[in-house]
């Protein structure tokens, strides 16, 4: 007979507010194998594991249920303070009576009823708990950092700083991303390539970093510490060991007009071309579509300008396989352009551009060399307006959330206006400032106060073209909604920031949960910023949602940590939450009659095939064995298998059925 | 029927097989599986409508496994359960010679397995058409009549596993209704335990079921227990397009999937 | 008379439904006390045989629910959950017992409004069909027929 | 006491049957329903048929049901409480229309329930229990009661047997006290007979084979290649057992929620795999063959040896039940001419 | 094909052209309009400012009496009204007990499962299928469509062509050989209800419209509601008075536009009722010889 104690937690107000905890102790207290009950405000404070750790003593429990919090926040807390008392910490359960019960339910009979129903399910679990040892698996100590980023950057360099190998790769020729494309960062408008290229140079040059730009990532098998990881690596149609970058090739390159992704389509570049100048590696990469020898299989100048004879057109895509023991994930954010607003032209009016573009615009090495030039006709704008929020926080859109980072950027662009246009006149419509961040709410009122950007409260509701000005048709709800129109050159839209394009797909590959947006989910919003739910996954910069480069940074250095610690033993140990198959005398062995129908079931191939031999090494049987280094725990197997010759260790059919019989052992108040 | 005699003759004799599975006249004139191993014995084999038995059910048994290379009398419903057995790993390929019976009692010349599942891809499969009868009729019942119609029939049931024994692929060493750690279905023979032994073992035969009928024929009760696991091989096709025994590879409905299947009663 | 209270057991996987419901409670939404959750890895560990006894020890009705197809944490589990659902639901129906009883539903970690929706309506459906004697019936029924009056 | 003959006529057989039934009795008769004749508890007179030759299912049911509950617990604070069952409650039954054979089994089933153990539940049925016998005025060829010592007519184990003649009406012989009360308590529905003869209309059922021959090449056959030969075709199913008047193995369950139950003795058989497995993994009937044997050992030997009866009647149901035509005549001829080494 | 169709109040009066030209073009593309029965007021616009229940209950009976003359799909050609159908039908559907109080009060069953469509939607699904081989003459002309509040909003509700910049009528002009051009004033508010109570503000916001529309060299406002319409046309006075110049750019049903390609004359299709006389000879093609006589009739009468 089990010895089980159960200890009811008030959660402060939280739970007892709504549920009579000292009834559930009480009752508790009465049920079969139980030898201990009590209540206490805070379970999961240090005095409140320490009631649990002297019960666990004096009454020699063999199993504990904490009534308190969901599972999910304080189980790993409350197993730690069993293991602390020498008892095996799978022997310890967590019956979640505040995110299911008390905070979901008023205060009534039928509540307090509910909490005690979870509680007895729980004791029932637990009395069918076997204490588990964990599981050990060796570490591969070589991260991956997917996304050539400010982020994927900071992470990479931190990681290899720690003397860990890693492996960088970027979907694009060169690494930069977005912070590369931009002119000026806020709050102190100092130049963001001057700051961020020396790191890209620095990634390059890092003895522990391999960088694979102009690759993806294929596929992903494998667990923490041992992941199994495909990169392709996209035929740069380049001997990149001959290559010098010398650049001659797209000087040469016959096709110069190919909208640059890189200027945001306001510049353009060759077929055979590297991003930006200081790409890195700098290194061109050939654009086939655009290419004129793929085209038509005529050209070839850039081989025959080539001083090093590195061309190779033949090229073909490469796939690399490596093992990898932590994976960060870097993706960053795309943003919305203008064409997504048919109430701002759809993208039909030249002049109306997004905010990135405007980067571009007013970059010193950008298209127009830092003049803030229209794009239709090259003139400068006299008249400019600056469109706040636009998709942001907006559910008609789809776009509920904040893109964070637009208040402060529009403030920066305006600024940047006045700066370089002198006699211009910036207007900005918004909906609210959020300027939280040190030095931020400083600087807007900077852009109001000395620099005379006219902040207007207040959506627009349509653009429209009329005799070459862009009528802007807004509201100033801070004059009483009073409609106002402007006359404008050029309008700029801070558009929303959304998942970058794919992560969905790479969120399939890599098993990691993601939100509504498509932006990656941490594992807990405040506690796990940073992991996913997914060992040995983790998240760094906008991937996770939009945010600044301060942010980011932190957030990849953060990320760092989480991997040089993974990295800080050569044995990793599991949850042994693993499928076993049932073993028996001989002659049957197992119930498994090896149908193997478990095998194509698996998502991990973590089924093996065994053979019981005879002494003479005649296979007396086949049957299933699984691979508890790679079974991760899902249990769909369990379910499959006609004759339950596989169970699933802490969640066993003895365990899920008695929970079923003892959770619908009482009548409902 | 005489070339099969000479058919199953010549495989004894050349040592190909060790055993012939076929049909022979049994008592009081029904037709029953015989085990033959001895050529000169091979004149006992008969085939007519009377031999409806599915005789797949042997390949599994521990005793006939000893004899090795078998050869057996397979009409249809028997090749489809040969190939269920040998895509669930309970039989060698290399060790089943089917002695193939075409729609019209000829002996087809089966080389290999392989061809079996070149001859089942050609013919249109289903359940038999007088069942399939029954199954319409039932279907076109109301919810409350089919209960009605299965509590009256299942509560007969006296948990003989006739309909278990007979059936080629109820081969567990150990059923599930012989765990009791936990219990899963209740073994004594009353409405409940009868409910929960017939859903189980629906519910195993769904997407592995041939429709070959041997469950219902062997209930001495002549409960129609064999149109559950029918109507579960029709709705398995319907929803998944996979019918059970047309191939060797392990791809029964339940342990595959289509990120597409349907699934408008999830909300 | 009182309106008849029913009794749901939610069979829930643990990385969206579970997490989802804790998060319906972190953001406070009010639901039915009706409903008692069970906690999964995952819903392809679902047997449908617990479904059912769920059903025999006296539930009125029953909620599977799980992530929504390509989230699951395992990525397929919930597929093969999916099929498995589909041919229990099928084979109850040919069997004249009520599917309705059981709820299947797809709810993410981040919906969390969505479960509280879930179990509402499910609470309100089960209500409406009343207690599920024909098949609790079952459970006593045969055998002191058998012995004693029959 | 010594037999009484009397005569009843077919509309006051119905009249009897009424006044049992109105008499507060559980009738079991055979009905023909679902394609097949089996005994049911108290159907309509007008039900009941009277011209089958074997009913699917024997009458062991009504002293030893498929499944019958032995006691019920429920658990306190204190510990188990056991609540043994009424014996009071257990009905009075009259089992009507049963054939020689299946009358004759209950004896058979009085030595397996006492002869080491007296068991209560089943001894309070059968002290309740009522069997109004029906001769056999056809047979097929499954029947063999004539080779285990018995005959269409015999009247071992009824309390009233009737023979139907070939006049309509039934000679009715009245074997028992517990007979004689029932037809006293009903003399108006009988006449008086004046020697009718019943063995001109009882079946004709050949002598097959000499039992204690059988016996005899059982004790010396264990080992033979006969039983792998005979039994290959056996599928291992409970059929024959749970048709058989007088197979009573029996397995039991437990049922319990929250420490309240019951405990539960329900039909098993021999033929079953799992049987006689031991936890060790240990088999001792590990295949079909050996299984298929114990069968047979056990009626035709070990029961002749330690309870002095047959352990078969002849009725021949498990062949007309076996999925498989396991026809145990067939092997019983068989066995017969067996030859073993002494 | 068998289409229900709800006319409403001002497609029987005001809108009668508009009226016309729906039938006709029907006529001419084999679509059988067939009206629900026994239909009533739907509320619009003052109902729902008053009165939830009422204003649900109106539209709701309509919708019951479409259901229980088995017509699925029914055509609404008024902006207004289709917007209250539509919204009836949504808020309904979303809300069980709210559906059971309505049908009580209407003492009728509602279901709720009706098809409904706007002009335009008629238009895309029976009618531009069939416009290649029915077109007589192209529609050539450079018009500005307007779409105006009701037939594109609320988008939750009616989830009908991009709100903000609504291209459906535009496309349709486009199959009509004429061109389609981009203005400000699209889904600009009209005045719409104001038309009575408060002509002046109508006669500023038309104004703006129609001035927008002129400039950019529009020859005509093509239009799918009567309201817009009315405000447009009929309203022209109080809209030159705030231009303070004669406007004459006529507005058109898009119907109307489709019947003079479909070579349908103009008397059938209520041209003749406009208040902004619309220059038939500008807009309308050769006619069968059968019909040149008509052709000729002087046009610009009002």
């Amino acid at each position: 007979m089990s010895r089980i104690g159960v200890f009811v937690c008030h959660c402060g107000e939280n739970i007892s507010a709504t549920v009579d905890v000292a009834k559930v102790a009480e009752e508790a207290s009465k049920l079969p194998g139980v030898v201990h009950s009590v209540d206490y405000k805070y379970m999961c404070s240090d005095p409140g594991q320490t009631l649990v750790k002297e019960a666990i003593k004096e009454h020699n429990l063999t199993g504990v249920v904490v009534a308190a919090c969901s599972p999910r926040m304080h189980e790993p807390t409350f197993r730690k303070a069993c293991a602390q008392a020498g008892l095996n910490p799978y022997l310890s359960e967590m019956a979640n009576v505040r995110e299911h019960c008390s905070w979901v339910h008023e205060k009534s009979e039928q509540t307090t009823q509910k909490a005690f129903d979870v509680v007895r399910t729980m004791v029932s679990k637990a009395s069918n708990n076997a204490a588990l040892e964990p599981i050990k698996v060796p570490v591969t100590k070589r991260a991956l950092v997917v996304g050539g980023g400010v982020a994927g950057i900071q992470a990479a360099l931190d990681i290899a700083n720690t003397g860990h190998k890693v492996i960088l790769v970027e979907r694009s020729p060169s690494i930069g991303g977005l912070m590369a494309q931009l002119s000026e960062t806020f709050p102190t408008l100092d130049c963001s390539q001057c700051i961020l290229t020396p790191r890209m140079v620095e990634v390059a040059q890092h003895p522990n970093i391999t960088l694979y730009t102009h690759s993806e990532v294929e596929s992903v098998d494998g667990f923490i510490g041992n992941f199994h990881v495909k990169i392709r690596k996209k035929a740069r149609s380049l001997d990149e060991d001959l290559c010098t970058g010398c650049g001659l090739c797209t000087t040469k390159c016959p096709q110069k007009k190919i909208p640059s992704e890189f200027e945001q389509l306001l510049g353009t570049r060759p077929a055979i071309y590297t991003p930006f100048p200081q790409a890195v590696p700098n290194k061109p990469v050939i654009d086939r579509d655009n290419c004129t020898f793929y085209k038509t299989g005529k050209c070839k100048i850039c081989e025959i300008v080539c001083p090093t004879k590195a061309i190779r057109f033949d090229q073909e895509d490469t796939i690399l396989e490596v093992e990898i023991g932590a994976i960060v994930l870097a993706t960053g954010f795309d943003v919305k352009h203008s064409d997504f607003f048919p109430e701002y032209g759809k993208g039909k009016y030249k002049d109306v551009i997004d905010g990135l573009q405007f980067e571009r615009l007013a970059s010193a090495s950008g298209p127009t060399q830092g003049m803030i030039r229209r794009p239709s006709d090259g003139q400068i704008p006299k008249k400019i307006v600056f469109i706040a929020c636009a998709g942001s926080r907006d559910p008609a859109k789809g776009i509920e959330y904040c893109s964070k980072i637009c208040c402060m950027y529009t403030a920066k662009h305006a600024m940047l206006y006045k700066h370089k246009v002198h006699d211009g006149e910036a207007h900005v419509f918004y909906m609210d400032i959020r300027a939280g961040g040190k030095m931020y709410e400083e600087f807007v009122r900077r852009a109001i106060v000395e620099d005379h950007v006219n902040y207007t409260r207040g959506r627009v509701s349509t653009i429209y073209e009329l005799d070459g000005k862009l009528i802007v048709k807004g509201a100033d709800t801070l004059l009483g909604a009073q409609s106002v129109e402007i006359e404008a050159d050029m309008v700029v839209l801070a558009t929303a920031g959304v998942a970058s394009e794919g992560s969905e797909d790479l969120a399939q590959k890599m098993h990691v949960s993601y939100d509504q947006h498509k932006f990656f989910a941490e594992a807990h919003p405040k506690l796990k910023p940073v992991e996913t739910n997914t060992g040995g996954i983790f998240l760094a910069g906008a991937c996770q949602t939009t945010r600044d480069i301060p942010d980011s940074v932190a957030m990849a250095s953060g990320a760092a940590v989480k991997v040089a610690a993974l990295f800080s033993s050569d044995l990793l140990t599991r949850e042994p939450i693993v499928a076993r198959v049932n073993r028996i005398p001989g002659p049957s062995h197992s119930t498994c009659v090896g149908c193997f129908l478990c095998q194509p079931v698996c998502p991990y191939q973590a089924i093996e095939r065994e053979d019981i031999k005879d002494r003479a090494g005649n296979i007396i049987k086949s049957l299933a064995r699984i691979n508890e280094g790679l079974c991760q725990g899902c249990g769909t197997c369990v379910a499959l298998c006609r004759s339950k010759s596989i169970d699933l260790l802490g969640y066993t059919d003895n365990q899920m059925h008695g929970e079923v019989l003892s959770v619908l052992e009482e009548a409902f108040v | 029927m005489d070339n099969l005699r000479q058919k199953a003759k010549e495989l004894l004799e050349s040592k190909t097989v060790n055993l012939v599975i076929g049909y022979e006249n049994g008592t009081n004139g029904k037709a029953r599986a015989v085990f033959i191993t001895d050529p000169e014995k091979t004149g006992k084999l008969i085939y007519d409508e009377r031999c409806k038995q599915n005789l797949a059910v042997y390949l599994n048994k521990h005793e006939v496994k000893h004899y090795g290379k078998i050869a057996i009398v397979a009409p249809l419903m028997v090749m489809r359960s040969i190939l269920v057995l040998v895509s669930e790993c309970q039989v060698k390929k290399e060790n089943i010679v089917a002695l193939g019976i075409g729609e019209d009692g000829s002996l087809l010349d089966f080389p290999s397995l392989e061809v079996v599942e070149k001859y089942v891809a050609k013919i249109p499969l289903g359940n038999p058409q007088s069942d399939q009868e029954i199954l319409d009729k039932l279907n076109a019942m109301t919810m409350e009549q089919r209960r009605a119609f299965w509590q009256n029939e299942l509560e007969r049931c006296f948990k003989c596993y006739a309909c278990r024994a007979a059936c080629p692929m109820c081969y567990c060493l150990r059923c599930t209704v012989e765990c009791n750690q936990p219990q899963w279905i209740s073994a004594p023979a009353h409405p409940l335990g009868n409910l929960e032994w017939h859903m189980l073992r629906t519910m195993h035969l769904t997407g592995r079921c041939v429709s070959c009928g041997d469950c219902g024929r062997a209930c001495p009760l002549n409960i129609p227990i064999h149109l559950l696991t029918m109507q579960q091989a029709e709705e398995a096709f319907h929803m998944f397009g996979v019918r059970a025994g047309t191939s060797m590879k392990a791809e029964s409905a339940l342990s595959t999937y289509k990120p597409d299947d349907k699934e408008n009663f999830i909300l | 008379m009182e309106q008849f209270e029913p009794k749901l057991v939610a069979f829930v996987c643990n990385w969206c439904t579970y997490a989802g419901a804790d998060l319906t409670g972190t953001s406070r939404i009010k639901y039915a006390t009706n409903v008692r959750i069970i906690r999964f890895p995952c819903t392809g560990r679902i047997d449908f045989m617990l479904i059912s006894k769920a059903f025999a020890n006296g539930a009125d009705g029953v909620i599977v629910s799980g992530c929504h197809p390509n989230d699951c944490h395992y990525t397929s589990g919930n597929f093969h959950a999916r099929r498995r659902w589909m041919s229990f639901n099928a084979m109850l129906t040919f069997m004249g017992i009520d599917p309705d009883r059981i709820i299947f539903s797809w709810v993410s970690a981040a919906e969390g409004a969505k479960w509280a929706d879930v179990v509402n309506q499910s609470v309100e459906q089960i209500r409406k069909l009343g207690p599920f004697t024909e098949y609790q019936k079952l459970v006593q029924s045969g055998i002191e027929e058998e012995n004693f009056n029959g | 006491m010594t037999p009484e003959k009397k005569i009843i006529d077919r509309v006051a057989l119905d009249k009897l049957y009424e006044s049992l039934k109105a008499a507060g009795n559980k009738m079991f008769a055979p009905v023909f329903r679902n394609e097949q004749t089996d005994f049911e508890y108290n159907p309509n007179a007008s039900e009941i048929s009277y011209n089958h030759i074997q009913t699917t299912q024997s009458v062991k049911n009504t002293v030893f049901p498929k499944i019958e509950n032995l006691f019920r617990f429920e658990s306190s604070q204190k510990g188990v409480d056991l609540l043994n069952i009424d014996f009071t409650k257990v009905p009075r039954v009259v089992v009507w229309n049963a054939h020689p054979c299946d009358a004759a089994a209950f004896s058979a089933l009085d030595s397996v329930f006492n002869w080491d153990f007296k068991d209560e539940i089943y001894n309070s049925r059968r002290e309740k229990l009522a069997v109004i016998g029906m001769s056999c005025i056809k047979a097929d060829e499954n029947c063999f009661c004539t080779s285990v010592d018995l005959n269409p007519g015999s009247v071992k184990g009824s309390d009233i047997l009737l023979t139907p003649l070939a006049n309509g009406t039934y000679l009715a012989e009245i074997l028992t006290e517990q007979g004689k009360a029932i037809a006293d308590a009903n003399a108006s529905l009988f006449t008086a007979s004046n020697g009718e003869n019943k063995e001109e209309v009882l079946a004709k059922v050949e002598k097959q084979f000499d039992h204690s021959k059988v016996t005899e090449n059982l004790a010396n056959g264990f080992e033979n290649p006969f039983w792998h030969e005979f039994s290959l075709r056996c599928i291992g199913c409970g059929a024959c057992a749970y048709v058989c008047p007088i197979c009573t193995c029996f397995d039991i369950q437990d049922e319990s929620k929250a420490g309240n139950g019951r405990r539960l003795r329900c039909w098993d058989s021999c033929g079953f795999g799992l049987f006689t497995l031991h936890t060790s993994g240990h088999n001792p009937r590990e295949i079909q063959s050996q299984r298929w044997r114990q069968r047979v050992m056990h009626k035709f030997s070990y029961q002749p040896d330690r309870n002095e009866f047959i352990g078969c009647v002849g009725c021949g149901r498990c062949s007309r039940a076996c999925p498989v035509d396991m026809n145990i005549l067939e092997q019983l001829v068989a066995l017969e001419k067996l030859e073993v080494a002494k | 094909m068998k289409l229900g169709i709800y006319p409403g109040c001002s497609l029987t009066g005001s809108a009668r052209d508009y009226n016309e030209s729906v039938f006709a073009i029907a006529k001419a593309c084999d679509i059988q309009l067939e009206q629900v029965p026994d239909w009533n007021c739907c509320g619009a616009t003052a109902a729902h400012n008053m009165n939830k229940e009422l204003s649900l209950s109106l539209p709701a009976r309509i919708l019951a009496q479409a259901e229980k003359a088995g017509l699925t799909d029914i055509v609404i050609p008024c902006a207004a009204c289709y917007s209250r159908l539509m919204v009836t039908q949504h808020e309904l559907n979303n809300d069980p007990v709210l559906k059971n109080r309505i049908s009580e009060i209407i003492e009728m069953d509602f279901k709720g499962t009706t098809n409904i469509l706007n002009v335009v939607q008629m238009i895309d699904l029976y009618v531009s299928p069939v416009l290649k081989e029915k077109i007589v003459k192209n529609f050539s002309h450079k018009v500005a469509c307007y779409y105006g509040c009701l037939m594109v909003r609320p988008y939750k509700v009616l989830q009908y062509d991009q709100h903000e910049d609504p291209q459906g009528m535009d496309n349709v002009i486009r199959l009509l050989g004429g061109t389609a051009i981009d203005w400000g004033y699209k889904v600009e508010c009209c005045g719409a209800g104001l038309t009575m109570s408060k002509t002046e503000i109508v006669g500023m916001l038309s104004g703006k419209i129609v001035k927008d529309a002129a400039r950019r060299g529009a020859q005509a406002i093509v239009v799918a509601c009567p309201m817009c319409h009315s405000n447009l046309d009929m309203r022209r006075p109080a809209i030159n008075e705030y231009i303070g110049e004669k406007m004459d750019i006529p507005v058109i049903y898009i119907t109307q536009a489709i019947g003079l390609a479909l070579g349908i004359d103009e008397k059938t299709l209520g041209l003749q009722r406009h208040f902004v006389p619309v220059k038939m000879a500008e807009y309308i093609p050769p006619v069968p010889e059968s019909k040149k006589q008509k052709a000729k009739e002087p046009t610009n009468t009002i």
